[in-house]
């Protein structure tokens, strides 16, 4: 067999890839339209308007101006910056709530929880996610609404339990609003951490645990050396979505209203007041163009960390 | 292909948006109003009583009523962004403090300009009263036509005065202290009760201005805005109202702290009052027309006998607004043209159709209440013909100002922060100056202090 | 069937070359085993003919027309993956018909080809189950049955035996040789399994880093490596490898190393072009051409024991010359080996194979 | 294998912890399995005082928060629908194909959504359905919500894709299939777990939302059940506990039902994980 060397003429090479970049590209079309039009547009109009003064009603709304940066600095204006139902109180509020409630609420308890289901028997693991999902997937106007009934002051099914173990009720809404939301969110959300972990647990072979089994180990020993470090691209995924899902939820609203006081203004919370009750939009422009930065800020950090580990 | 996926876009808006015009002309009519539900007797009214009759005299039009069951300020929202689209209801429902605003953001026309001259050869103009009229008013030009006006006043539970050792029948404060004096003699009496309801705080939204700080407000003699329109940002009443606030929640704890903080606060003030934890009210006229009629959630048992009103004293004789001795407050709804509707004629014609006497009566029959046509009697309401005499001499009604709706958030805030315990009155008003300053700018602010 | 041949493949992944310069050519027919250690760029290679790669330069020929950039669609090749790759929601049926599937055949057909494949690979009882719920070897049979049920032009193996255990992979090995010897197919088979190779192939090709080392046959490559690499790597154990220095004693070529005892080796040129350039060499002596001899005599090399490994028909005897340095005998005996503290190996002159410094062997006198 | 004692214990203190904590979860929900069923319920945990079907029989006589279900229904399985398929390619393509850029955009993509799901971008947002004349359509709802969700949606499902091997397609194009081909027959079929838990995601996201139609819709027969559940409201903006509990149950019970008959079904797995 002989194959004379044809001089094939040069052209670019192109690396197989099981999806052309034509049928790639047409694949993309669909999601790409909806997305440009539903997100991308709108992240444009959002950033041009934060540098404007428009508002839905007066005078600026028929002619907005360019203001440059003046909403920015509106913002953080440090006369009122940290002034409750101001800009900077929200953000530092919504700080430590993201911190409470994704991080160390349900970060945490997802993981506990996907790590208590491996080994318990079935039927407890099947109720206990039913009802950790059950508060993921309710409609959240459900959900508000059983929360109000749940931490009624005078009627509710939490002060009726204090007082049935003896202990003093508690007026929650108003005193400890902040705390309310913290453990309402770590409700709500638990469960996306827990399905994800469990299913990152569950893909590591048996045999790691079994091998740390016959080696003596401690249920927290097997955890902390070989659950936690096989599942750190998870746990990077699961920080980076409940992050900014924590950071932008607006379902709080639903139970205090972001008050008593402002004092449950979360930023989705404040933007909204801004942008659609007193119809501000430069400003709660403003104020979205700054959330997205922040989440960038999350996202980059956990990705670096996850990054930097697998390295190690 | 390209030609292809136009002709499918095009169909699936066309099968989605084309409604089938079975008349000649379609009116949508939209109200915050749901039959058994929010605003139960203007629904009823325009569905049952308007709607047919006008239909019976312009065959070729057909009314239809979008029951809007949210909250204003939603509704609000929903109008200013669909007139700001050219889409919406043709005609709607509409709070006139609102108008100054709406027109400034080119949101509404003025009704001559929508529906042309003849709007003005309505013969219902000359019958509806200077006060009223201006409701609906703007530099000068209609934008609507008021449906109705409302007076503010003290609502009392005679029981419970009586209880106190107070001549419930013939008692009539004629100073603030006189107020808070009745309230601390049943605070005495019944510890656990909170006998004033003076609206405070956010979630009451304008609830708490109208009702709660102009009526004090306007009892030191001053107002929101000063005589040349400017709004009064820090001034010795500022600080008496809060004062006054500061002392029912915070000092004395004579007012119901806790429902002016929570998100379902003023139903909870209406709670209280049905069950005798309060016992001096500050409300509009609303309150006995849809609060506590015999059947409703609030109804207070007895209510001819136990429930009695009140006029507002200023914080001492002749301190008042103008030297009143007493204060009230007036506002009022009525129903605009969306200045981009299909059928300027058509709307214009229904608007006034609704306002003509026979359709009013209709209403009155409906839900009796103030009107804004003097032609109109009320029929069989006591209640409503001594207060409307008394009080709509007094009355005041709020600026006509673009911005009267932000300042009014942050009157909110300011009542909160001291009714909260957070702030003491004068931060309270520092911060509303600052707030109200970075609003509207300096120039539009004055300092009486 | 047919020939499969590479001009001059390159394929880089960034900096890395995984495939340097490769230039071979397969015959109609043949049985070629790409055998090297992981990352020698043999899977690379074989994805190439697969068309799952693009080389990066070169060209790539299967029956004598070109296929560089040819979708692997339309390369008519079969292929086994190592993990099977068995589609999880089709039945055994319908995985191992896919292939005839996409060429447009009618189901019945389908089913009754893949049912014969199915027979002879003794699956053909399973046809209904899904592939979670039948145990791995038959896993293995089934991805065989699918790249057996088309006639292809070549057939490609990745490492198809890995995932079995030792029995089921011997069994699985036996059945391929007597496949190859039954329908005389093309296949390029890449493994890192030296015994594998060694089995199946009637062309080796060693790979080491990109290259390929040595491509012969099987007894090629055993009886004479091309580089200290190769010996290293064909062979179980492996072939015993001491580095000496040389140096040219009376016309004979003399080699010094710790316990390393050997009479002149007869000079050749190649030796002496090799001592010209370093005077390091390498001794490769294969375990099997080892046996028990006397302290001091020529041709032995003597150590302490390491480790005396009964394995049934014979013994591996493993002595430490230090510094990790080890030399193993594989000894055919029936008899207990009973061995003292020192032991002393011994082998025949035609069974030394000698290295020079740069590892590549230099040839024998005759080669 | 025989259980340690202390191992023993172990687990029955893991099964107590576990069972705690599901009860915990129950708690607030509690009050939804009484109250509608209850003639006279109140914010208060009671026992059905008396006993009744009344409260769903007032709800059910409510023909404008029936028709808000299956509102509800038709936006979320439109929703899910476009965001099922549109995900599924772009994941499909992110994952395989080698478009350059591919892996910073569903980084960015996510970052954007972030943005637009504030309150924000509602207004862009309303002005483009009344600019494309879609205002009060369910199609405006369903567009807007596939838009917003896709991102996360591709994020999910391109980490689960990237999770599968690549010799499925790959073996199924040796074969002879064509790159669409092997999508249909091998990858769709494999990928599907991973679809059915964005499916379910969003279709929980889309049947829960308030914002989005209440912005974007007008007539009350298309309005959705989140929205219907306000006309439970009594004039004064009360709840009315009754017949609120009854419709509340009603309207949670098709994602309950979805959930148990998926995770019935397929398991409710993710993968996921990132590689840097």
């Amino acid at each position: 067999m002989t194959t004379e060397p044809v001089p094939s003429p040069p052209k670019k090479v192109r690396n197989f890839a099981l999806l052309s970049n034509r049928a790639g590209a047409a694949f993309l079309t669909p999601a790409g339209l909806l997305v440009s039009v539903f997100v991308i547009v709108p992240f444009f109009w959002v950033i041009f308007v934060s540098f404007t003064n428009r508002t839905l009603l007066g005078r600026t709304a028929l002619n907005p101006e360019f203001v440059g940066l003046a909403n920015y600095f509106s913002l953080f204006d440090p006369a009122t910056f940290f002034q409750r139902g101001q800009f900077g109180f929200s953000l530092i509020l919504t700080t430590q709530f993201v911190l409470a409630s994704a991080l160390l609420g349900q970060a945490l308890l997802g993981l506990l929880l996907a790590w208590l289901i491996q080994t318990v028997p079935p039927w407890v693991k099947r109720i206990t996610e039913t009802f950790v999902i059950a508060a993921w997937i309710l409609p959240e106007v459900v959900i508000g609404f059983a929360w109000f009934a749940f931490l009624d002051r005078d009627q509710g099914t939490l002060n009726m339990l204090l007082e049935g173990f003896g202990l003093p009720p508690g007026d929650f809404l108003l005193q400890q609003p902040f705390w309310v939301i913290v453990v309402f969110n770590t409700w709500r959300g638990a469960a996306f951490s827990m399905m994800l972990f469990n299913s990152a647990f569950s893909s590591i072979p048996p045999s790691y645990f079994q091998a740390a089994d016959v080696a003596g180990a401690s249920s927290w020993q097997k955890f902390r050396d070989i659950g936690l470090p096989l599942i750190r691209g998870h746990i990077v995924t699961d920080l980076i979505l409940i992050t900014m899902w924590t950071f932008n939820t607006f379902t709080p609203f639903l139970l205090t209203n972001g008050g008593p006081s402002y004092r449950t203004e979360l930023v989705s919370i404040y933007n909204y007041r801004v942008a659609f009750q007193d119809f501000q939009f430069g400003k709660g422009a403003a104020v979205g163009v700054i959330m997205m930065l922040i989440n960038l800020a999350f996202a980059l950090v956990y990705l670096s960390i996850g990054r930097k580990k697998k390295v190690r | 292909m390209k030609n292809r996926m136009r002709a499918l876009a095009l169909g699936l808006i066309g099968a989605t948006s084309v409604a089938i015009p079975a008349f000649a002309v379609d009116l949508n009519v939209t109200c915050r109003c749901v039959i058994g539900g929010v605003n139960s007797g203007t629904a009823q009214w325009i569905q049952e009583s308007v709607i047919p009759a006008f239909e019976a005299a312009h065959p070729d039009v057909k009314v239809t009523l979008n029951q809007f069951g949210g909250e204003d300020a939603q509704l609000t929202q929903q109008l200013a962004l669909d007139f700001s689209t050219g889409a919406g209801p043709d005609v709607s429902a509409f709070d006139g403090f609102l108008i100054p605003s709406f027109v400034e953001g080119g949101l509404l026309k003025s009704l001559d300009e929508v529906a042309g001259p003849e709007v003005n050869d309505w013969s219902g103009w000359a019958a509806l009263s200077e006060g009223s009229r201006s409701l609906m008013e703007y530099q000068g030009k209609f934008y609507g036509i008021p449906l109705g006006t409302d007076v503010r006043m003290i609502h009392t539970r005679k029981d419970i005065l009586a209880e106190a050792g107070i001549d419930a029948d013939n008692w009539q404060p004629k100073s603030w202290e006189e107020v808070l004096d009745a309230a601390r003699a049943i605070k005495k009496i019944k510890p656990d009760s909170f006998p004033i309801q003076l609206n405070a705080g956010v979630a009451m939204g304008e609830a708490t201005t109208m009702q709660g700080y102009w009526l004090a407000l306007l009892g030191t003699g001053e107002k929101v805005t000063d005589d040349n329109g400017k709004f009064v940002v820090s001034s010795q009443g500022i600080l008496d109202t809060l004062n006054l606030y500061k002392t029912i929640y915070v000092d004395e704890a004579l007012g119901d702290q806790r429902a002016q903080l929570l998100a379902d606060g003023r139903n909870r003030s209406f709670a209280n009052f049905r069950d005798g934890v309060t016992a001096l009210l500050f409300e509009g006229d609303y309150f006995y027309r849809s609060v506590t009629p015999e059947g409703s959630e609030f109804a207070v048992p007895n209510r001819d006998e136990v429930m009695g009103w009140v006029k507002v004293p200023a914080q001492e004789p002749g301190k008042g607004i103008r030297g009143q001795d007493f204060v009230t407050i007036s506002g009022g709804t009525g129903f605009v043209i969306n200045p981009a509707t299909d059928a300027p004629k058509e709307a214009w014609a229904f608007l006034s159709f609704m306002n003509e006497p026979e359709m009013q009566n209709a209403f009155q029959a409906i839900q009796p209440r103030i009107t804004a046509r003097k032609d109109i009697e009320i029929p069989n309401s006591p209640f409503l013909t001594a207060t409307s005499q008394a009080l709509l001499p007094l009355t005041t009604a709020r600026p006509n100002n673009p911005n009267y709706n932000a300042v009014s958030s942050e009157i909110q805030r300011m009542t909160e922060a001291v009714v909260s315990g957070e702030l003491s009155p004068e931060e309270a008003m520092a911060q509303y100056k600052a707030a109200v300053t970075a609003l509207v700018g300096a120039e539009n602010t004055v300092s009486l202090l | 069937m047919a020939s499969v041949e590479f001009k001059n493949v390159t394929k880089s992944f960034g900096e890395f070359k995984a495939v340097a310069d490769v230039s071979f050519d397969i015959g109609d027919g043949e049985f070629v085993c790409l055998l090297g250690p992981s990352g020698c760029g043999k899977t690379t290679s074989l994805r190439m003919m697969a068309g799952l790669e693009t080389p990066t330069s070169g060209q790539i020929f299967i029956g004598g027309q070109e296929v560089t950039h040819l979708h692997p669609k339309d390369r008519n090749i079969a292929m086994v993956f190592q993990d099977y790759a068995l589609y999880p929601h089709m039945n055994l049926a319908d995985n191992i018909a896919y292939p005839l599937k996409v060429r447009g055949e009618a189901v019945a057909a389908r089913h009754g080809r893949a049912k014969e494949v199915a027979d002879v690979l003794k699956i053909g009882h399973l046809m209904d189950r899904l592939p979670s719920q039948i145990s791995g070897g038959q896993q293995q049979r089934t991805s065989l049955a699918r790249a057996l049920v088309y006639p292809a032009k070549v057939y490609l193996f990745d490492e198809p035996l890995s995932n079995l255990d030792a029995k089921l992979r011997l069994e699985a090995r036996g059945f391929l040789n007597h496949l190859q010897r039954d329908m005389g197919m093309t296949a390029v088979y890449v493994t890192h399994d030296q015994a594998e190779a060694m089995a199946l192939a009637t062309r080796i090709a060693v790979m080491d880093h990109g290259h390929i080392v040595q491509f012969a046959s099987p007894i090629e490559i055993y009886r004479r490596p091309a580089t200290t690499f190769v010996a290293n790597f064909v062979g179980n154990p492996p072939m015993n490898l001491v580095e000496a220095e040389g140096a040219q004693v009376d016309g004979k070529l003399a080699l010094k190393a710790e316990g390393l005892t050997i009479a002149g080796l007869a000079m050749t040129d190649a030796i002496g072009k090799a001592l010209a350039t370093s005077n390091k060499l390498t001794l490769g002596v294969r375990p099997e051409h080892l046996g028990i001899a006397q302290t001091g005599a020529a041709n032995t090399i003597t150590a302490p024991l390491f480790a005396n490994e009964n394995m049934g028909p014979e013994s591996l005897v493993t002595l430490d010359r230090g510094d990790s340095a080890r030399v193993t005998a594989r000894i055919f005996t029936d008899d207990h080996l009973d061995l003292s503290q020192v032991v002393t190996l011994g082998f025949s002159a035609e069974h030394v194979h000698l290295f020079d410094s740069t590892g590549k062997r230099i040839p024998a006198l005759g080669e | 294998m025989k259980l340690t004692i202390p191992a023993f214990v172990g687990r029955i203190a893991f099964s107590a912890l576990a069972a705690l904590i599901g009860a915990i979860f129950a708690l607030p929900l509690l009050w939804f399995l009484f109250a509608p069923f209850n003639a006279r319920a109140e914010l208060g945990l009671a026992l059905p005082d008396p006993w009744t079907l009344n409260n769903f029989v007032t709800v059910f006589g409510n023909s404008y928060a029936v028709q808000a279900l299956w509102n509800s229904f038709i936006q979320a399985a439109g929703g899910v629908i476009l965001v099922g398929a549109a995900a599924t390619l772009a994941a499909y393509a992110l994952s395989r194909s080698s478009i350059p850029g591919k892996s910073a955009v569903t980084y960015i993509l996510l970052l954007f959504s972030s943005v637009v799901s504030g309150s924000a971008a509602m207004v862009p947002i309303f002005l483009i359905i009344s600019a494309a004349g879609l205002m009060d359509t369910h199609i405006a709802v369903i567009l807007t919500f596939a838009g917003g969700l896709l991102p996360t949606a591709m994020f999910i499902l391109r980490d689960f894709i990237d999770s599968i091997p690549k010799s499925y397609e790959e073996s199924a194009m040796v074969a002879g299939a064509s790159p669409v081909q092997a999508f249909f027959d091998v990858a769709l079929p494999v990928i599907r777990p991973g679809i059915v838990v964005v499916v379910v995601w969003a279709f929980v996201n889309i049947w829960g939302s308030f914002l989005i139609p209440f912005i974007l819709l007008r007539s009350d027969s298309n309005m959705p059940a989140s929205v219907a559940i306000y006309s439970f409201y009594s004039e004064a903006g009360t709840p009315i506990v009754t017949l609120l509990a009854a419709y509340s149950l009603i309207y949670s019970l098709p994602v309950i039902a979805l959930y148990l008959f998926v995770s019935w079904k397929f398991g409710f797995r993710f993968f996921g994980g990132i590689k840097a």
